[in-house]
């Protein structure tokens, strides 16, 4: 009785938000967003009057093909440094909060991994990381980047884990790692505050639109945080599959 | 209505369904299968909305990572439980 | 070379580092404490647009008058928080200075996107300050409803970005300025954002998490979320009531009611409690509940002050009430009967910051407490007066209450040793109210005008 | 369309953050609600005829109509910061386990 009061109230209030954003003439309908009103129309045209064109235009104002790139890394590069942090701090968490215990051992899988798991597991291994370096290293011209590729990288860790219930990665590299990239980070932010006049400006030339060596500081900042969220995440993932040792 | 239109109409409807059974479900790891099978269609909705960047992070991320450490906290707990 | 961003990329490239040596940490966090706190007497007031791009496009900074007294006040306190209490908690080294890189930029952010970021990357580390607690329920309450919070504020933000199109602060406000658009439309996305801030700025009645928070809390978790934190969001918020909200018509008359019922109901709970940190947790939620309820009728000067005063008076009180606390493994109002018998110093400063947040003469609350209501006066807001009057009334009860017990010597002898550097930080903070209370003449000197959001919007977008 | 059910997705969440007592069924229905909030973020940025907002050598030129990149790069930042709460929180719920040997917020006294 009570579930049924709460979802007629939640639905309700639902059905109140779809109503006033239908009866709201400035809010763009479901389909035909303006981005002529929008800030992103200078995104799109990397604020020149010229029609960028892949592969030809060369040192535009931010530099890479994958215009969503050029907001994550270049134009609002300063929330991605915060969603560095965020990731970062929930990590120093996660072994604050689990990984305090003096004595740790693995977690034991119920499951005896077999040798083909095993086999398998160490072939998939390196098809995995090699995808997470490919993603993190396109990320300026194709989807993807430092994020996904960290992750994948970091879930071939976890695949490794998996196969072998005695695994642990050895942690002192990856926190040392973690550490350098995200310092990394910030002091080429810092460069560009010396170097030019702004932080996190992209001091090097922007290239053409489409090379793989393109776009100045951003591949440097994605290669960065690929490594800086891989390490991390990997860490998380031994936090969470460890547990206290209990004499 | 066009081709996308249907897709779309299925693809919430499919979504809103496994939600509520998320929500509701008593089982603690059906329901955290559940809470993965809607984020996997979340991506299908972002390849549909044309967000490549974004239905990559989320297959990724959020379907992948958040599922793997919802079951490793689901098989701690199930170890203690047993001690 | 002389940018704000260094009060927030600094902290930041600290924390980074810090976790390279356990050992280095807690010397980093001290020494940027205090760096950041210099380094604010040398940077100029200005727009900073990072990575060079022009104001609507990138993220800018903004500092002026306003978010220089917000910074002076929130990097001093965590300072002092940090200085007593860092020998203690070693290993939270690296989470109080990515914290105090989230609260340098919650104030100084010009970008309502970027805001977002830095109130989830203060929460994070709001909760794992609080994690020190021991007590993970309450701990992971405070998770859960924070992050509700933000997500309602990013959904009013996104609406707000459908209709307008741009996320940066400035731009948003000369929008909704020239679009000539009809008021019903903000109802939803104000309404919206309002709820989310405000369950981070601990109004009732979004606030069930501060309840297991305080309640609990020791000399790290209580000062930070209840005068750093507290005067850090609540800083924040006015900033946007002052210049981006519009209350207008029912929406208003919804948020006063909300508000007072949230004054009310504060103080009516401190006085059925008995237990010490439970009295001076109702207290402060019935004040931020003032503080944004004088942000609303547009009384910026001295809700300001009101922040102040009140951010030192709480950092003495959950100090003194946290530190017994500790020592006695209880804060029943009983068994801290007799604490200031022969802590007399203590007992001074407790004395004096209560009846400061009371807003007695002789000190700084009681000129505050005029000033606003004259100003309330004069906006004829005459039932918000008179509920205030109450509210103070049944505060004066329950204050005057807990000092006479925890003067009155009681049969047990009471051993709580408060060192030197608590006696240091209670004698400058009461000098301090003591000397704005009776010398009030630098509080007169500034007005509403030190918020100058909507001058330089004059000046970028008319010349 | 997809617009209102993520709205309503967000409301389930909602629904699903009243009702339940189990702090692991809360954390899903977080998720749930931050999920349907991406997928209403996206959803302010689409354009039926648009295409992905990446320059390739097919779609090589600026004038083409793409979708809003604005609210993808926003919502690449949200779910990255949804993963740090979501781990935290599984974290602090590994903790209130081994404490309390409970998962049920009533079963735990607290106050």
């Amino acid at each position: 009785m009570k579930k049924l009061l709460g979802f007629i109230l939640t639905i309700g209030l639902g059905l109140l938000i779809i109503f006033a954003l239908e009866g709201n003439a400035l809010f763009d309908d479901f389909g035909y967003a303006n981005l002529d009103d929008r800030v992103s129309s200078h995104y799109i045209t990397k604020g020149s009057d010229v029609d960028i064109i892949f592969g030809e235009t060369v040192d535009p104002e931010s530099g890479p093909a994958n215009i969503v790139t050029s907001i994550v890394v270049d134009y609002r590069s300063f929330d991605t440094l915060g969603e560095v942090t965020v990731l970062f701090i929930s990590a120093l968490g996660v072994s604050l909060l689990l990984g305090s215990a003096v004595t740790q051992k693995r977690l034991s899988l119920d499951f005896k991994p077999n040798f083909m798991l095993r086999v398998a597991s160490r072939a998939l291994f390196g098809i995995i990381i090699m995808t997470g370096v490919y993603v993190t290293l396109h990320g300026h011209l194709t989807p993807g980047g430092g994020f996904p590729g960290g992750t994948m990288i970091a879930s071939a860790m976890l695949l490794l884990y998996l196969a072998d219930d005695q695994f642990r990665a050895k942690i002192k590299g990856f926190k040392i790692l973690e550490g350098v990239a995200g310092s990394l980070y910030v002091v080429i932010g810092l460069l560009g505050l010396v170097v030019g006049t702004y932080f996190l400006q992209n001091f090097l030339p922007n290239g053409t639109v489409g090379d793989l060596l393109s776009s100045g500081i951003i591949p440097i900042i994605y290669i960065l945080i690929g490594l800086k969220v891989g390490s991390e995440i990997s860490g998380v993932i031994d936090n969470f599959l460890t547990e206290e040792e209990k004499q | 209505m066009t081709t996308i239109d249907y897709i779309m109409i299925v693809l919430s409807a499919l979504l809103l369904v496994i939600a509520f059974l998320a929500v509701s479900e008593k089982k603690l790891i059906k329901s955290v299968i559940f809470l993965s099978a809607v984020s996997m269609l979340s991506v299908v909705a972002f390849v549909v909305m044309k967000a490549p960047d974004v239905a990559l992070t989320e297959a990724v991320i959020g379907s992948g990572l958040v599922t793997a450490l919802f079951v490793f906290t689901l098989l701690s707990i199930k170890k203690e439980e047993a001690k | 070379m002389m940018s704000a961003i260094l009060l927030i990329a600094i902290p930041l490239l600290a924390a980074f580092l810090s976790i390279l040596s356990k050992k280095v940490a807690p010397v980093l966090l001290l020494l940027v404490g205090a760096a950041n706190i210099v380094l604010l007497m040398f940077i100029p007031s200005e727009i900073i647009n990072i990575g060079g791009f022009a104001l609507p496009f990138g993220i800018n900074l903004f500092l002026d008058s306003y978010a220089r007294i917000a910074l002076y006040l929130v990097n001093g306190l965590f300072f002092i928080v940090t200085l007593l209490n860092v020998a203690e908690y070693k290993k939270l080294s690296s989470i109080l200075l990515v914290a105090l890189a989230a609260l340098n930029g919650l104030l100084l952010t010009g970008d309502l996107f970027n805001l977002f970021v830095f109130l989830e990357i203060a929460g994070i580390a709001a909760y794992l300050i609080t994690s020190t607690n021991r007590k993970p329920l309450s701990t992971f309450n405070y998770l859960v409803i924070g992050t509700v919070g933000s997500s309602l504020y990013l959904f009013g933000l996104m609406i707000l970005y459908g209709m307008f199109g741009t996320l940066n602060l400035m731009d948003m406000i000369h929008e909704i300025q020239t679009a000539g658009v009809a008021y019903g439309a903000l109802i939803l996305p104000f309404f919206l954002m309002f709820i989310g801030l405000g369950i981070e700025a601990k109004l009732l009645p979004f606030n069930a998490w501060v309840k297991g928070i305080l309640k609990h809390s020791n000399t790290l978790s209580g000062p930070m979320i209840a005068s750093v934190y507290a005067a850090a969001i609540s800083l924040m918020f006015g900033r946007l009531i002052s210049n981006l909200f519009q209350f207008e018509g029912k929406l208003l008359t919804v948020v006063v009611v909300l508000l007072i019922a949230g004054v009310i109901l504060g103080e009516a709970m401190a006085f059925a409690s008995k237990k010490g940190r439970e009295i001076l947790l109702f207290s402060s939620i019935s004040q931020a509940c003032i503080t944004v309820l004088l942000f609303v009728n547009g009384i910026i000067i001295w809700a300001v002050y009101l922040v102040i005063a009140n951010a030192l008076s709480k950092l003495v009180l959950y100090l003194v009430v946290n530190k017994a606390a500790k020592d006695l493994g209880s804060d029943d109002v009983d068994d801290l009967q007799g604490l200031f018998a022969k802590n007399i110093l203590v007992g001074i400063a407790f004395t004096v910051a209560a009846l400061s947040v009371l807003g007695l003469p002789l000190f700084v609350g009681f000129v505050v407490k005029l000033n606003y209501l004259t100003q309330l006066a004069v906006a004829s807001q005459f039932v918000v007066i008179g509920l205030i009057l109450v509210a103070s009334i049944v505060e004066g009860i329950y204050f005057v209450k807990l000092l006479v017990k925890l003067w009155y010597p009681s049969e047990k002898t009471i051993n709580v040793k408060f060192n030197l550097p608590y006696k240091a930080v209670f004698a400058v903070v009461t000098l301090l109210i003591v000397l704005f209370g009776t010398y009030s003449d630098p509080l007169d000197s500034l007005d509403n005008g030190i918020d100058t959001i909507q001058d330089q919007i004059g000046v970028i977008y008319n010349g | 369309m997809i617009q209102y059910a993520a709205i309503l997705l967000m409301m389930i969440g909602l629904y699903g953050l009243l009702t339940n007592r189990n702090v692991i069924k809360i954390i899903v229905s977080l998720n749930i609600l931050e999920i349907g909030l991406n997928i209403f973020i996206i959803s302010i940025g689409f354009v039926y005829d648009g295409i992905a907002p990446i320059l390739t050598s097919t779609n090589n030129s600026s004038a083409l109509i793409f979708v809003d990149p604005l609210p993808q790069a926003l919502v690449l930042t949200a779910i990255v910061i949804g993963v740090g709460t979501t781990a935290l929180g599984l974290a602090f719920v590994k903790n209130i386990y081994s404490k309390y040997n409970t998962l049920e917020i009533d079963e735990v006294e607290e106050v």
